[in-house]
């Protein structure tokens, strides 16, 4: 136990240090680009007068190390700031958003996942059967299609044609469960198309890798079920790969949605934050890119954890 | 069966794409006719938005594309695989130190990263390579990373050390023969990857320069016609999926053949 | 048919219980489906014990599996009947032969450690056949194994099947996986190598344990193994196979005394000790000398503790002792792997850099390495020329036709022909590939060879092989060994010196006939009585002996104060020896021990 | 007499009164018989359909999560439909291109132009029950003017000042003569609401006196509002509820409208434009207004310096190619000058440009050969880097080489635009010849993105300024046409429709083309049959 507690807060530790390069990284990025938030705002309107006084403004006329180091000192004190362009508190605007997007990852996570293993395990099974190989074709070219045309033929059959789900999905706070659930689900099928075949593959490979070692032997000889085996036997061990995959995925479920969100016009964070690099809004940019970076490394923490929880020889050492 | 298939696909895109000029009907970017003109026997898949050839656009594209993933994809491995290795290889604070930077640039959602990059260079196909492969390269190395620490602890590497060959020898002659199948494995995956990757740019509007063919961007543009029962963004999606699956099909045997062999014993 | 298939049974309850004929499988290689067993017949009766014998490659497992209805992925049964009280496998459903496996045929792997699944503890793996078999619940199963541990002497039974696999040693373990198999109460068991991975010590814990629950239990059962010596303790019939053809069948008796066949001579020849008497070199210079070496991985214990030792040129040093004692470690030390955190050591008088980092090539060209698996210490994707040639050039700067030459030359001297430098590790036996690592550790020109348990993981027939290529390229070219083994057997043929290790410790240093002869060391008093001998009933003799009481079923422990060993000694002083460091003695010159007792004691205790 | 009775059916129509009053109106102007009810069926149809109910739910192009409500900062289509929904102006341009009043009840010019009286209507209210008053309006203004971000800031630099003339009356005074003040004074930016104490507005308030009063907003996402029961405006704001979502991904739009998740969109996508239209219950209408696209060269740069080069290029362009390809042909050719066919001044009889390789050539060869680069990106206007690439290949046909540069969409208008030599443009136009003008092509004016200055034209366009001689305008705006497309820096292939998208339930009145969805104004004016 104590053992576990070293890795989670080593790995804490250098969570806290990555996220801290990628603030660096994120803020002289967008500081980088051409323009600023002053003339991303005005636009065509800008001209050279407007431009100064809405820096004033903004405090964008400060230096950028000086800029950064009161965000740094805000985020250190649990104040993400306010939204440069509309002023509102950053944490509210992102709260909304945030919960929007990991109700859609979660959504999805908990159609893919189960899905994913399915099919992975049954490929595995019956591996090198035509049943395989047309799983595996399928998932194949499920992933080959960018994301927006699986949204688009998603729409075409499911909103168009059969009128079953609605082809945009502007879910509001006040909205039900079950009515957010209904407006969600061609986006949530939508990323459960993308990332399903990703870890149907991992389950599948992991297993079948294991399906090879004398203790699947041994069992296959001491007359289990092929079925009891493979879950039995060869899922638990093949968990650490499984986990590791399947949480990639879910950082990409809650991080890389962006498309997703634009084509269902779902109110999610990667819009925010596309949005809000295009306007050079750098307090927003910025929370958002340590909302997703905390998210990866929270996800490949819990992964790491769960590996070893799973792991009776790290969980249990001599 | 699926392999030859696979092999088959490969075999034709690349003829095609070596060859374009010479099967294309039509220039890649010679405006012929009307809008959207329906397949006919000039114009076999029909006319796009501005009048030009679908399927010389088509051609041309598989030429832009294929090369264009393709040397992504190799760059991509070889940066990643080399870094991993070395990691893997020398261990202590050079793994730390690659470990995190490929941490940090995985930590960046990836098309968050792409746009900020190209906003601030430009999308020149330079730059869209250098940065599509460095976002790919990060994949890359935690697989080499990971497969190799499984070479590096084997007797024939501490031999080799043991002997006082240099890091270049042991990457190159001790490790990398011996990671190739799951490199190649995720080569496959990656390969398609950078279609689905530049796709997804196009639909941001940083993808490659006009008037070029590329099927992630022709995919992009013809999209909002699958609504309306338009099969023609079909046509480039069909492209890349069936290289993707041909691509595939072939990793899966070769990958088949290296380790099925070694079942029996 | 099922009627019948009873009656059979009701009938011949005395008579055959499986009945093999015409066995003929096909294994799937490069070259394509290839014959492995060639028309096999065998009979097994109630409560008889079969023993196979055979070299690897001999379809020893796969005529056990097959006994068992399974052939592994790759492999297919080609013809032949194979009838299990009355039911024919051959043409049985999967399901069927489902339900007889594991159930009324059960299975003992080589390896416990990996045929364990890590991810679940050993009495639930215990409990699984009799449960989803349906033959009891999963309480009463629990409730069996325990049984099943105190009856076997586990320790702690009550406690040790809550443990995970990983948490048991070896030894324990296999046990362990022989009680798995009688968790249903099978009428036979299949043993498959299940004590070639082991120490000898361990060996015999195993072997008790097999034979309590087959003697006892009147179960059938065949044995697979390449040592003759160790089913000799067993078997009442033995067949003897080659290249999946049967070579000869008869007694254990018979086959011991009378072999008749020229292959079994050389099973039988293979484990006979022969004392060589090795050159006497006068004025040897010393060539390696360790002074008082002390290492250990990151900040854990010490390993090695103050290890003294030196090896003069064109001899032979062997380290010995069980899994545990730190003889790898001590090559890793020499090799520059592991820095010694303190103690130094010279070669040729000249003083070799701790870190591997620091050696220079010709440091580094001196000492050469052989490492037991040579499975992994060849690059899978190398071919021979690559693997022997590299040395050349990087040494000595070789290439073209002298490389290539050179290359030959080396093949000769391991007795290998030329038409080997194209080929790669996986086309080569076990035997082979040793030869290769041999000849790549020849190509060096090294002044001194580390041989890491280089025969454990070999047939008994190649491995003798592979000593006789030593002993000769030690002749012909004057080199020096360092050999580290565990066996007893091997280090009596080719050592000069025998340094006895126990838990990072000098027990017992000297030449050989100081160290094989009374008085002895009480631990390598341990060894030598553990080896097994080729003639019936020696293994109930040794267990009937002291030191095999206190000494087998224990693990290496590293312990910061007094004799390691005391606790497994037949004759420590209580608290004496877990307390002081014992001393050293030296009975006679270069013969060292460490003992409270004086060695005339000893030669009493053990008279 | 024809022009009385066109005011007061514009009067009818813009909802200024109602029908009943357009009666006795036709009475007071002693108009009887027949032709009384010739007008009398004809004000039936425009406005009787007018229907109160049901919620308008709209899909709309644009809107970010940057947005705010602060009027300065309004830089996009969602946001300015916000605010005519919200807000009111002193005037509207109604739907033949005038100049209606709204907030002001009329307005007179005195002093050459140069001062202007705006009289309020009275009783109005905002959202909160404030009634206005020429303070209001005050404050409203000068939130654009002096240290201000608001790119109304160059508009009102003519404003000397701004005063009181009691409750109910604000009189500016301009530092030039201007007639087409009206427009100014009413554009987008400059949203009238309600002055503070302190007398200034709180620009983020979203209070105003228009139609919906706002209930919910999520910026870059969706607006919400309800009908504002005291709209001053008793025929107008039919609508009891109004939902507008931002759907920025063109296809997403038309999804939205063909599953009825939406009744109305804009900016339907062109290339698919007659699919939609095909679709049971959608109507996709156009109106045609001042909207352009442009390719605008720094004429301060080399090659584009020399007139010859541009005249090349003007010749090297198939318009009617573009206009078929790139609007599929929903819009008309362009003459190398901004004024729409639409507005009054248009100089119609000035020979159309057309596709001329061998002129085109005959150009290239006396500037010594041409070898361009064109910046492009679709932010510029949609199909931007389209009409770049048949640029090219028409061009090519003339021996003119162009390369076509796709530059980001992001950070367009900051780094290309204007910076750039070459690039393309959008322009949604300017309700007036003076105002367009001003804005981009006057010498040294602040957007003149061809960097293009003719002394004569600069001349030409002051006095017109200030000229209410119509016919004398006329001619002055016809000569400024001319040199502009002779002379200037811009190539100006075509005028581009607003092509927008409703389900056939909703109705409309003839609609206003100044800007997308009937000037902007849709909520206001339109309602559910």
């Amino acid at each position: 136990m104590i053992h576990i507690l070293k890795i989670v807060t080593q790995r804490f530790a250098l969570g806290l240090l990555t996220l801290f390069a990628i603030s660096l990284i994120i803020t002289f990025g967008v500081e980088l680009l051409p323009g600023d938030l002053a003339e991303a705002i005005l636009g065509q309107g800008a001209t050279p007068e407007t431009v100064k006084v809405f820096r004033t403004e903004l405090g964008l006329d400060k230096p950028a190390h000086l800029r950064y180091l009161s965000w740094l000192y805000g985020m250190a004190t649990g104040d993400m700031g306010v939204s440069l362009a509309n002023k509102r508190e950053i944490s509210e605007l992102i709260g909304i958003r945030l919960s929007n997007t990991i109700f859609l990852g979660g959504f999805a996570a908990a159609i893919s996942i189960p899905l994913a293993l399915f099919l992975g395990i049954l490929a595995a099974l019956y591996r090198n059967t035509l049943y395989d190989r047309v799983v595996n074709t399928f998932t194949l070219t499920s992933i080959s299609f960018p994301e927006f045309f699986v949204a688009y033929i998603l729409i075409l059959f499911f909103a168009i044609k059969l009128g079953w789900f609605p082809g945009i999905s502007n879910v509001s706070t006040n909205l039900s469960l079950g009515d957010k659930l209904y407006r969600s689900m061609l986006p949530a099928a939508t990323l459960t198309l993308v990332v399903v075949a990703h870890m149907m593959r991992m389950t599948r490979a992991a297993i079948i890798n294991l399906l090879a070692s004398p203790y699947i032997e041994m069992v296959r000889l001491k007359g289990i079920s092929p079925m009891k085996i493979i879950l039995r036997h060869a899922l638990p061990n093949a968990l650490a790969p499984i986990v590791n995959v399947v949480a990639i995925n879910l950082a990409y479920l809650v991080v890389g949605v962006v498309i997703v969100e634009v084509v269902f016009v779902y109110p999610g964070l990667g819009q925010l934050m596309v949005d809000s690099v295009s306007k050079r809004d750098i307090p927003v940019v910025q929370a958002c890119s340590m909302i997703f970076a905390s998210v990866y490394i929270l996800l490949n923490l819990s992964a790491d954890i769960i590996s070893i929880v799973t792991n009776p020889r790290l969980l249990h050492p001599r | 069966m699926s392999a030859k298939f696979g092999i088959l696909v490969v075999l034709i895109y690349s003829i095609v794409a070596i060859f374009a000029p010479f099967i294309a009907p039509y220039g890649e970017r010679e405006i012929l006719g009307r809008s959207f003109e329906l397949w006919s026997d000039k114009y076999p898949l029909g006319t796009d938005n501005l009048g030009r050839d679908m399927l010389s656009r088509m051609i041309f594209g598989a030429r832009n594309t294929i090369g264009l993933a393709l040397s992504i994809t190799i760059l991509a491995f070889l940066l990643g695989s080399l870094t991993g290795m070395i990691a893997a290889a020398l261990g202590g604070w050079v793994d730390q130190i690659l470990s995190r930077i490929v941490d940090v640039l995985m930590s960046i959602p990836s098309l968050i990263f792409a746009l900020l990059i190209l906003s601030i260079f430009g999308t020149s196909v330079p730059y869209l390579i250098a940065t599509i492969t460095v976002i790919d390269a990060t994949r890359v190395f935690r697989l080499a990373r990971a497969t190799a620490m499984n070479v590096v602890v084997m007797d024939y590497v501490e031999v080799a050390r043991v002997r006082g060959e240099k890091l270049d020898w042991v990457i190159r002659k001790e490790i990398l023969p011996n990671i190739t199948a799951p490199l190649l494995a995720e080569f496959g995956l990656r390969f398609c990857f950078v279609f689905l990757f530049i796709s997804a740019l196009s639909f941001l509007g940083l993808g490659l320069q006009p008037p070029s063919a590329d099927w992630g961007s022709m995919v992009r543009d013809n999209a909002s016609l699958i609504t309306f029962e338009d099969i023609t963004p079909l046509l480039p999606a069909g492209a890349i999926a069936l290289l993707t699956v041909a691509v595939n099909f072939i990793v899966d045997w070769l990958l088949h053949k290296s380790s099925g062999l070694k079942d029996v014993s | 048919m099922l009627a019948d298939a009873k009656k059979n049974s009701e009938s011949e309850s005395s008579a055959t219980l499986l009945e093999v004929k015409g066995l003929r499988i096909e294994g799937l290689s490069e070259k394509g489906w290839q014959e492995i067993v060639c028309g096999v017949d065998l009979k097994l009766k109630r409560g008889e014990i079969l023993g196979l014998i055979g070299e690897s490659g001999a379809g020893k497992s796969t005529i056990g599996l097959a006994a068992m209805g399974f052939a592994r992925d790759g492999c297919r049964i080609t013809s032949g009947e194979i009838i299990f009280d009355g039911i024919e496998l051959c043409t049985a459903s999967e399901e069927q032969k489902r339900k007889l496996r594991g159930n009324r045929i059960s299975y003992v792997a080589q390896s416990a450690a990996a045929a364990f699944n890590p991810a679940h503890r050993l009495l639930d793996q215990f409990a699984e056949g009799p449960v989803d078999h349906k033959i009891m619940s999963r309480t009463e199963a629990k409730e069996k194994g325990r049984q099943l541990y105190r009856s076997l002497d586990l320790p702690d039974p009550d406690n040790i099947g809550e443990r995970w696999p990983h948490q048991v040693s070896g030894g324990q373990l296999q046990r362990m996986m022989v009680a798995m198999a009688m968790s249903c109460g099978p009428d036979l068991i299949v043993f498959d190598e299940p004590t070639t991975a082991l120490d000898v010590t361990t060996q015999i814990e195993v072997l008790k344990t097999i034979k309590e629950i087959v003697t006892a239990r009147n179960v059938s059962a065949i044995y697979i193994t390449h040592d003759l010596a160790v089913v000799a303790q067993l078997a009442d019939h033995l067949m003897v196979l080659r290249y999946g053809n049967l070579i000869e069948v008869n007694s254990t008796g018979q086959i011991l005394e009378a072999p008749k066949q020229e292959y079994t001579r050389a099973l039988l020849n293979a484990r006979t000790r022969h004392e060589q008497t090795t050159v006497q070199i006068s004025d040897a210079e010393t060539l390696l000398s360790i002074n008082s070496v002390t290492a250990g991985y990151g900040n854990g214990l010490d390993i090695l503790q103050e290890i003294s030792v030196s090896v003069e040129r064109g001899r032979t040093v062997a380290v010995v002792g069980e899994s545990g004692s730190g003889k790898s470690t001590l090559a890793r030390v020499i090799t520059g792997l592991l820095p010694p955190r303190s103690g130094e050591i010279h070669f040729q008088s000249e003083s070799l850099p701790p870190a591997l980092a620091q050696r220079s090539k010709q440091q580094l060209q001196k000492v050469q390495m052989i490492y037991q698996l040579p499975d992994v210490a060849l690059n899978p994707r190398q071919r021979v020329r690559d693997i022997v040639g590299r040395p050349l050039s990087f040494y000595l700067g070789l290439s073209g036709k002298k490389r290539e030459h050179r290359i030959i030359e080396l093949l000769e001297h391991i007795e290998l022909s030329e038409h080997y430098i194209d080929r790669l590790p996986d086309e080569l036996s076990g035997g082979e590939k040793q030869r290769i690592c041999i000849a790549r550790a020849l190509a060096a020109e090294p002044e001194l060879i580390i041989c890491d348990e280089v025969t454990s993981a070999l047939d008994t027939i190649v491995a003798k092989a592979i000593l006789d290529l030593l002993q000769r390229l030690q002749r012909e070219l004057s080199l020096t060994y360092l050999f580290i083994s565990h066996d007893l057997d091997t280090v009596a043929s080719i050592a000069d010196q025998v340094v006895v290790l126990y838990a990072g410790r000098i027990a017992e240093q000297g030449p050989k006939t100081a160290v094989f002869q009374p008085p002895f060391h009480p631990y390598t008093r341990l060894l030598l009585s553990s080896v097994p001998e080729m003639r019936q009933g020696w293994l109930e003799e040794t267990l009937s002996t002291h030191e095999a009481k206190a000494g087998i079923a224990r693990e290496v422990k590293i312990t910061e104060r007094g004799c390691p060993f005391a606790e497994r000694c037949p004759v420590a002083i209580p608290e004496i020896c877990v307390r002081d460091r014992p001393p050293l003695q030296t009975p006679a010159s270069g013969h060292v021990f460490a003992c409270q007792h004086a060695p005339e004691m000893l030669l009493d205790h053990f008279a | 007499m024809d022009s009385k009775i066109d005011h007061i059916k514009e009067q009818l129509m813009s909802g200024r009164i109602t029908r009943r009053e357009f009666a006795q109106r036709l009475m007071v102007l002693g108009i009887a018989g027949t032709s009384a009810g010739t007008l009398l069926t004809w004000a039936e149809k425009t406005q009787a359909a007018g229907k109160r109910g049901g919620r308008l739910r709209a899909g709309i192009a644009h809107g970010s999560t940057t947005d705010t409500l602060d009027p300065a900062t309004y830089e996009n289509g969602y946001m300015s439909k916000i605010n005519y929904a919200i807000h009111n102006h002193l005037g509207e341009v109604d739907h033949t291109g005038n100049m209606a009043p709204e907030l002001a009840e009329s307005w007179d010019a005195q002093n050459g132009a140069k001062t202007w009286v705006f009289n309020l209507r009275r009783g109005v209210e905002f959202h909160n029950g404030k009634t206005l008053d020429s303070d209001d309006v005050i404050a409203s203004f000068q939130h654009h003017m002096g240290e201000t971000k608001s790119p109304a800031k160059s508009l009102l630099k003519q404003v000397k000042s701004i005063r009181k003339d009691g409750k109910y009356t604000v009189v500016f005074e301009l530092s030039g003569g201007n007639a087409d003040f009206p427009f100014v004074a009413s554009d987008y930016h400059i949203a009238i609401k309600q002055a503070w104490d302190g007398g200034k507005i709180s620009p983020n308030d979203g209070i105003g006196t228009g139609p919906y009063v706002l209930k919910d907003m999520e910026m870059g996402v969706r607006f919400f509002g309800t009908r504002n029961p005291n709209y001053f405006k008793s025929d107008r704001g039919w609508f009891n509820e109004l939902e507008m979502l931002s759907i920025v991904d063109p296809t997403a739009r038309s999804n939205a409208l063909a599953t009825g998740e939406v009744d109305v969109i804009d900016r339907v996508d062109l290339k698919t434009a007659h699919l939609l239209a095909r679709k049971s219950g959608i109507k996709v209408e156009e109106t045609t207004g001042t909207k352009h696209y442009t390719f605008p060269m720094r004429t301060d740069t080399s090659p584009f310096d020399d007139n010859n080069v541009r005249l090349a290029l003007k010749h090297a362009v198939n318009r009617d190619e573009i206009v078929e390809k790139v609007l599929f042909g929903h819009g008309v050719v362009g003459n190398d000058h901004p004024i729409a066919p639409s507005q009054p001044f248009h100089a119609a009889t000035l020979a159309q440009r057309t596709y001329d390789p061998d002129k085109a050539r005959f150009y290239a060869k006396k500037a010594g050969g041409i070898k361009v680069k064109l910046s492009a990106a679709d932010a510029a206007f949609p199909g931007a880097v389209d009409a770049a690439v048949l640029y090219k290949e028409h061009a090519a046909a003339a021996g003119i080489e162009i390369e076509v540069v796709r530059e980001p969409s992001d950070g367009y208008w900051s780094n290309v635009w204007m910076k750039k030599p070459w690039g393309a443009c959008y322009w949604g136009g300017r309700p007036t010849e003076d105002w367009m003008f001003s804005t981009a092509y006057m010498g040294g004016a602040s957007w003149n993105d061809t960097f293009w200055k003719n002394d004569r034209f600069d001349k030409l366009l002051i006095e017109a300024r200030a000229e209410t001689n119509q016919a004398k305008r006329r001619e002055m705006y016809f000569e400024m046409q001319k040199i502009v497309s002779d002379k200037g820096g811009v190539v100006v292939p075509m005028f581009a429709n607003y092509v927008f998208g409703t389900s056939d339930k909703v109705a409309h009145g003839t609609m206003a083309g100044n800007w997308d969805l009937d000037g902007d104004k849709f909520h206001e004016r339109w309602w559910y049959s």
